[in-house]
């Protein structure tokens, strides 16, 4: 199955130091949390950015999800604060 | 009429004004939001998620129409560097009835604040630069409309 | 800012929306209304009580204004012969708060509508005259504000 | 005591067939509706006007009042059918 893409936005992005990378799909019934936590893993920025998931908010294919939510077979996750628009 | 733009540029109420009150629908209510200065901030940034961005705008303002009697709306929001008094974003919306073109006009910019993929960057003027923070108010807001 | 105009003649949207949004506050908000055509009818004459109606109105800003945290307001109110698709009405408020530029322009509107002293009389192509009658509702909605 | 002045407004104008009247100043301690009512009894247009006080609304020097309120030392009196602006 291909690789999913992962696109990050406002200082998850700026601490990460990448707008966008492609990782290896995780195992079915992966969450979108449980991929937060593989990656927050990491350690450095990645820890940084994504080590307390109750700052975060996720889309899955331009979606708003919950982070209980199953990736799936969706091509592209999305991971950033909470929105502030408007 | 529905009109939903996510551009760079500046635009022009008046003109969207006009093609609302050309409806024909007794009443048209607008908000425009502007970048607020002080506090040595010299300029905003409006970070977005280009992919979802439009999608999702159009989404809330298909929510509006479905929940109000509106004859048209309009929502313009902007990205990029924005400097205080330029323009962030624009509703209007056109009703036969004025507390649906007002109501339905505070519901969108509330939706916006809380379900639209932008993110906003304030510089200033000593160079410092923060993120500024959601507010819990705003998607108290937002979920108040159920 | 305050600005209040009881007049004959049309107005821009567009000068009174720049005013307002040159006051910095960060959100505008706006309601026109507009003559509704429809039914046959030409021509929509609005009668005021002329040693009354300015005062009045700035009565109902002044209110506006103790109720919400308001940088400025713009109200204009048309009399004389108005045909479909002329503005009428015109009430604009800028606020450092969206939420109080929203809800005083609703606020403004509802007021006009049930404490301004003007009347409506309705001209169709028939001939037909007839003065409008106030909606319950209206009064109701005013009521409202407390 | 000067004379009162009467100003009508919309289908109440248009029945009395006036913009505006003087009229003597009624006694002390009349009201509105009472000297709507001894307007009314001129007949007429005058009594297809104001003959159902509950159509109508009044103004005292360009205050509004209830119908009850005493006229007093007012110079001008305002009667006309609830507003329809906005």
């Amino acid at each position: 199955m291909v690789a999913l893409t992962i696109v990050y936005f406002a200082w998850v992005r700026e601490r990460i130091g990448l707008d966008e990378e492609q990782v290896a799909r995780p195992e079915m019934g992966a969450t979108v949390a449980d991929l937060m936590a593989a990656l927050a893993a990491r350690g450095g920025g990645y820890a940084e950015a994504l080590g307390d998931a109750t700052r975060l908010r996720a889309a899955l294919d331009q979606r708003f999800v919950a982070l209980d939510t199953v990736i799936g077979d969706a091509r592209e996750l999305a991971l950033f604060p909470p929105v502030t628009g408007g | 009429m529905k009109r939903v733009a996510v551009q760079a540029g500046d635009f022009e109420v008046a003109a969207e004004l006009a093609a609302l009150e050309a409806l024909g629908g007794g009443g048209v209510a607008s908000f425009t939001g502007v970048v607020r200065g002080g506090g040595g901030l010299v300029a905003l940034e409006l970070e977005h998620y280009p992919a979802m961005t439009q999608a999702q705008v159009d989404r809330i303002c298909d929510e509006a129409m479905t929940r109000w009697p509106l004859l048209g709306l309009s929502v313009i929001h902007r990205f990029g560097r924005l400097e205080p008094g330029a323009r962030i974003v624009f509703v209007g919306t056109a009703s036969r009835h004025r507390t649906a073109a007002l109501e339905s006009c505070a519901f969108l910019i509330d939706w916006l604040k809380s379900e639209a993929p932008f993110w906003k960057k304030e510089h200033f003027a000593n160079g410092a630069t923060g993120w500024v923070d959601a507010r819990v108010e705003d998607e108290v807001k937002a979920k108040g409309w159920g």
